[in-house]
């Protein structure tokens, strides 16, 4: 059994979806997609350890040889990154039968099960697989999934944010099919393996190149980076809570890894950096994203959404990371995608725990909160410390890792640049901690308890994930920077 | 070299004909039929390099030889379902739009967005008054 | 000739839509757009293609939009935004298009990568180890069968979506109330009425026909599932909604489609469980190619299943929504009127 | 034998593409809807049957010989049926024929 766990991985999820259809009662609905998301995890465990130990792993699927068939290939840096979405995924279904019961009518409780599976499923796929045309496929299940998933909620913006996001992901979906098929019709293979072996050959023809743009540009658009972020805020905003926690961690990360495959691997590091100045022009988003972003979280008076704008500030640091091509940076990129993911759907989840209590999630409805609610808010700030990148938190390993191989490439300006953008973080996790402890509460409003239970568990891990992860810093370190050395094509 | 490629312009002009209609109208509906277009112009793309000068439909029968290349076919038939589960989705979202704004033109939903962006401000200003 | 032909006519057709103010005439330049690409792919030997893109674009996609602007209205309006940056996104988009296609291998030229790489063992190979004569069908659903997994998820995923977006709850009244089939139309719709009669049992056959010829022609499941579906919308047109949900449960059909994306999958755990890999067909059977066989036959089963019920749980839902406007509508103007 | 065949052929193909021909200028040259309906209506059904007739005298064997009948079977059930059920939803939403209005107004003078 253990020599089809790549497959299992994804079909877990997917074959619990449309047994959910079959099960009709939301509380076992429930319960068993929690069952179902909870063997992805230890399954991801298991893949993790196994390809630590004893390398890559193909699987071929039908039994078909490579190129013919479809090959599952993971490697140390998918392993990773199936391990942090089927964690996040997990902890976050904990809470979501609490979540639902305030914010989703409950004939609808099961098809958000089913969706949630679904999403699950299309991004598992996405990491696992190793065929250009079978990423483009669970793409599609994935981000289909997401579109109903944020139209669930319960605000008439929540289907015009659904909608926007629907004709950006579908034109960045088609632009990846553009770039898939010129890719195919220069070197015959859609293989990832047998793709990069046969690109070098075609690299100087300008079929390659215009492959390479438009792959990147579709990538670009799934992960938000600025200036294609528009569609992100609101998306995230106005989608039911649970859904915000699970792509805020997840979703970026996912088309993140996408970018890191196809310029790492698939097109190869020489060829990516050298034929397009993609160097500065990751640096430049980055920073440009780092600082537009930030500022606009200070302004905003909707608390999910300052937390949204922040998440394209994070996107900034990420591709700041892969924009050093060494591979501290890209140790540090992957790093803070393990830690963003961390500290963001701890934040987002308490934040769905104040929807719960409160029904807004408002500014003003912060006053005095974190008296009446001190353990979601201390949840919150101790994830906006987790971001600022205060010392003994997540936030300051992968910042520092940033730094340092900032500096090793001698890049001093950028790396004060980096400091600054800290710097807006502070401002606006301040201005949260500020009204929710200095503040008397409004006149009028009606005192709320602290979150329930099943909000406090998965929250409460959460924090100290993040706390433990930022002391005891050996194992995420060591497998992303055997994940990156692996994509530089080194050896440990 | 112009009649070898010429087909693969006149793709070209189909694509960018829908990718016009999606970001240039603000008509919900106009934008869902673009991007019809523009997902149908790329299997057409596809399915144009598939074809081999001479061949036949790619199914096996005795008295031929040449066959017009199989895989691109398959890849289209799985992308026009993506494309046709897209469409439906996509409606689906333009009824509930057009049920909850009362219009399905990009400007007037931007419109009514901001409108009640600036009346809820108004309204927690005055609570902040009392 | 017949393709640069084609090709000409889709430009026209694009550009006329672009032009079009009226949504009603669009959708029907949509349609056209729809069957044109598919004489297209018929003209470039994608018979199987051909087939999807003729029930697909033409037929479900283009209903699915019409029923959409009875509920939204059928003008647009006259105002774009940034036409110019627009067209600038777009002139520069497609400039890098064409700059790519100059070093593209010529159109139809044999020896270009892709005939010579993956391909030729799929046309060399496939009779000898699936043993289906159309190689499309042995490439979808053997070499390639998880792509076509990940395809019915898809499907499976919008018609989820599609359920929680736009479900009803059923009014009580309705389901006691037992409505005749509009007698008041029924002299209006006579003949085609019983045009219809005379035809669905022929639609439903010809489904079945292409769910089992998809391995020797053109067809296979998922034009199957569309031919299928499109008998019980026509259905459903014609006799009204309640009528047909009387016919075609609706938790039933949602019941087909879970199955058959169950259905699908079963056959890759069957397969694990044999001892082969997932999807691994070989090893259902003593005999590789018969296992083969019995695979794709399985398989094509799963994809039509859930696509005819997608497709008839999209409508429904649809038209249900409608139906439900509809009665909104009414029931206010009756208030209205008795307020007076 | 051939040549009789092929010639028949022929003829029935030419008369059909005549026929569709025909029905296009109809739909261009015709004054209102109903007028225009006629011209289609009619010609499509007997335009596309006669090339399907013509393809019959073509066909290699006999399954192909019988797909084109089913064919013809269907286009001559379905083709009237749409004209009628065209014709019949343009006067059930009150669309006049042009003729008709004009009487109606001498009729008024």
């Amino acid at each position: 059994m253990i020599s089809h766990l790549p497959v299992l991985q994804v079909i877990v999820p997917l074959m619990a979806a449309p047994l959910c259809l079959l099960l009709k009662r939301p509380q076992l609905v429930w319960l068993f997609s929690l069952f179902a998301s909870a063997i992805a995890f230890i399954i991801s465990i298991l893949l993790l350890q196994h390809v630590m130990t004893s390398g890559v792993i193909s699987y071929e699927l039908g039994g078909w040889k490579a190129p013919w068939g479809i090959e599952y290939r993971i490697d140390k840096l998918n392993a990773f990154l199936l391990l942090i979405i089927t964690a996040i995924s997990t902890v976050v279904l904990i809470a979501a039968q609490t979540s639902l019961e305030k914010e989703i009518p409950k004939e609808k409780h099961t098809l958000f099960y089913i969706l949630y599976l679904l999403s699950l499923t299309g991004m598992l796929g996405i990491v696992s697989t190793g065929d250009a045309f079978n990423v483009f496929v669970f793409l599609e299940i994935s981000s289909l999934s997401a579109y109903a998933l944020i139209a669930l909620g319960n605000d008439r913006r929540a289907l015009w944010a659904s909608y926007q996001y629907l004709i950006m992901g579908t034109i960045g979906a088609t632009f990846i099919l553009i770039g898939i098929g010129l890719m195919y019709q220069m070197t015959g293979t859609l293989n990832m393996e047998d793709l990069s072996q046969r690109l070098p050959q075609v690299a100087q023809t300008r079929t390659v190149f215009t492959a390479f743009v438009f792959v990147i540009v579709g990538v670009c658009l799934k992960l938000a980076l600025f200036p294609l972020h528009l569609w992100l805020p609101n998306a995230y905003a106005y989608a039911p809570s649970i859904v915000t926690v699970f792509f805020a961690a997840t979703a970026t990360k996912v088309a993140i890894y996408l970018l890191i495959r196809f310029t790492f691997t698939v097109f190869g590091l020489s060829f990516s950096f050298a034929t397009l100045p993609l160097q500065g022009l990751f640096l430049t988003l980055g920073l440009a994203g780092i600082f537009v972003a930030s500022s606009a979280a200070i302004y905003q008076k909707n608390v999910k959404h300052v937390f949204a704008y922040s998440s394209i500030a994070q996107v900034g640091y990420i591709m700041v990371g892969i924009s050093t091509s060494t591979v501290t940076g890209l140790t540090a990129t992957l790093l803070h995608m393990f830690n963003h993911a961390l500290m963001k759907s701890a934040i987002f989840l308490a934040l769905g725990a104040v929807v719960y209590r409160m029904g807004t999630i408002q500014l003003s409805s912060f006053h005095g909160l974190g008296r009446q609610m001190p353990l979601t808010m201390a949840a919150i700030t101790i994830g906006g410390l987790s971001l600022i990148g205060m010392p003994l938190t997540v936030g300051f390993v992968s910042k520092w890792y940033l730094l340092i191989a900032l500096i090793e490439q001698g890049w001093w300006p950028v790396a004060v640049l980096i400091l600054l953008g800290s710097l807006l973080a502070v401002v606006y996790v301040w201005r949260i901690v500020e009204v929710a402890y200095f503040k008397e509460p409004l006149a009028g409003s009606v005192p709320v308890k602290e979150a329930p239970v099943m909000f406090l568990i998965p929250i409460w891990t959460l924090i100290i994930a993040n706390i433990y992860f930022g002391i005891d810093t050996r194992l995420s370190v060591q497998v992303a920077q055997l994940a990156a050395q692996s994509l530089f094509g080194m050896s440990p | 070299m112009i009649m070898d490629l010429f087909n693969y312009w006149v793709v070209v002009v189909l694509m960018m004909s829908g990718f016009y209609i999606v970001i240039a109208h603000g008509n919900l509906i106009k934008k869902m039929v673009g991007l019809t277009i523009f997902q149908t112009s790329v299997f057409i793309f596809y399915i144009s390099m598939a074809k081999v000068e001479g061949g036949t439909a790619p199914i096996l029968a005795e008295s031929i030889s040449q066959h017009s290349n199989p895989l691109p076919h398959v890849l289209i038939l799985t992308a026009i379902v993506v494309g046709i589960a897209t469409t439906a989705l996509g409606l689906a979202l333009v009824v509930r739009i057009k049920e909850s704004y009362g219009s399905i033109e990009e400007e007037d939903i931007q419109q009514l967005d901001e409108q009640a962006q600036v009346e809820s401000e108004q309204k927690t200003a005055n609570g902040n008054q009392v | 000739m017949i393709d640069i032909v084609l090709l000409t006519l889709l430009m026209v057709v694009a550009f006329a839509i672009i032009k079009m103010k009226d949504l009603f005439s669009v959708i029907m330049l949509l349609g056209i757009y729809g069957l044109l690409s598919a004489s297209f792919f018929v003209a470039m030997d994608a018979v199987d293609v051909a087939f999807t893109e003729a029930a697909v674009g033409a037929g479900i996609s283009t209903l699915l939009i019409l029923l959409v602007i009875t509920m939204t209205g059928r003008s647009e309006n006259t105002t774009r935004h940034k036409p110019l940056l627009a067209l600038l996104v777009v002139v520069f988009t497609g400039a890098l298009l064409i700059y790519g296609t100059l070093d593209m291998p010529y159109f139809g030229s044999a020896d270009a990568p892709i005939n010579n790489h993956v391909a030729p063992r799929y046309i060399n190979g496939s009779m000898e180890e699936i043993g289906i004569p159309n190689i499309v069908t042995s490439v979808l659903a053997s070499y390639r069968a998880f792509d076509t997994f990940g395809e019915v998820v898809v499907i499976f995923t919008a018609g989820i979506g599609v359920l929680a977006l736009l479900s009803v709850v059923p009014r009580p009244e309705d389901s006691k109330k037992i409505t005749p089939v509009n007698d008041s139309m029924h002299e209006q719709y006579l003949v085609i009425r019983v045009v219809t009669k005379i035809l669905l049992p022929f639609i439903l056959l010809f489904a079945l026909y292409v769910q089992f010829h998809g391995d020797f022609g053109p067809g296979g499941g998922f034009q199957a599932g569309v031919i299928f579906s499109a008998a019980i919308i026509l259905y459903t047109m014609l006799f009204g909604l309640n009528t047909a949900r009387k016919v075609m449960n609706q938790s039933v059909v949602q019941l087909i489609a879970a199955m058959g994306v169950l259905l699908y999958a079963c056959v890759g755990v069957v397969s694990l469980l044999n001892g082969g890999n997932f999807f691994d067909y070989n090893v259902l059977s003593n005999d590789p190619v018969a296992g083969q066989h019995l695979g794709v036959l399985l398989i094509e089963w799963g994809v039509g299943c859930t696509v005819a019920s997608v497709m008839i749980i999209i409508f429904f839902s649809f038209a249900g929504r409608r139906e439900m406007q509809q009665h909104n509508k009414y029931v206010d103007n009756k208030d209205q009127e008795s307020s007076l | 034998m051939d040549i009789i065949i092929n010639i028949s052929g022929a003829l029935c193909l030419i008369i059909g593409s005549f026929l569709c021909i025909s029905g296009g200028i109809g739909i261009l040259r015709f004054p209102d809807f109903y007028t225009r309906m006629h011209a289609v209506g009619v010609t499509d059904t007997l335009g596309a049957g006669m090339v399907l007739i013509g393809l019959m005298f073509y066909s290699p064997d006999f399954l192909i010989f019988s797909k084109l009948v089913m064919i013809l079977l269907l286009t001559l059930l379905i083709g009237p049926t749409t004209s009628h059920v065209l014709a019949k939803a343009a006067m059930h939403n009150g669309l006049m024929p042009e003729l008709a209005q004009n009487d109606n107004n001498k009729n008024m003078d």
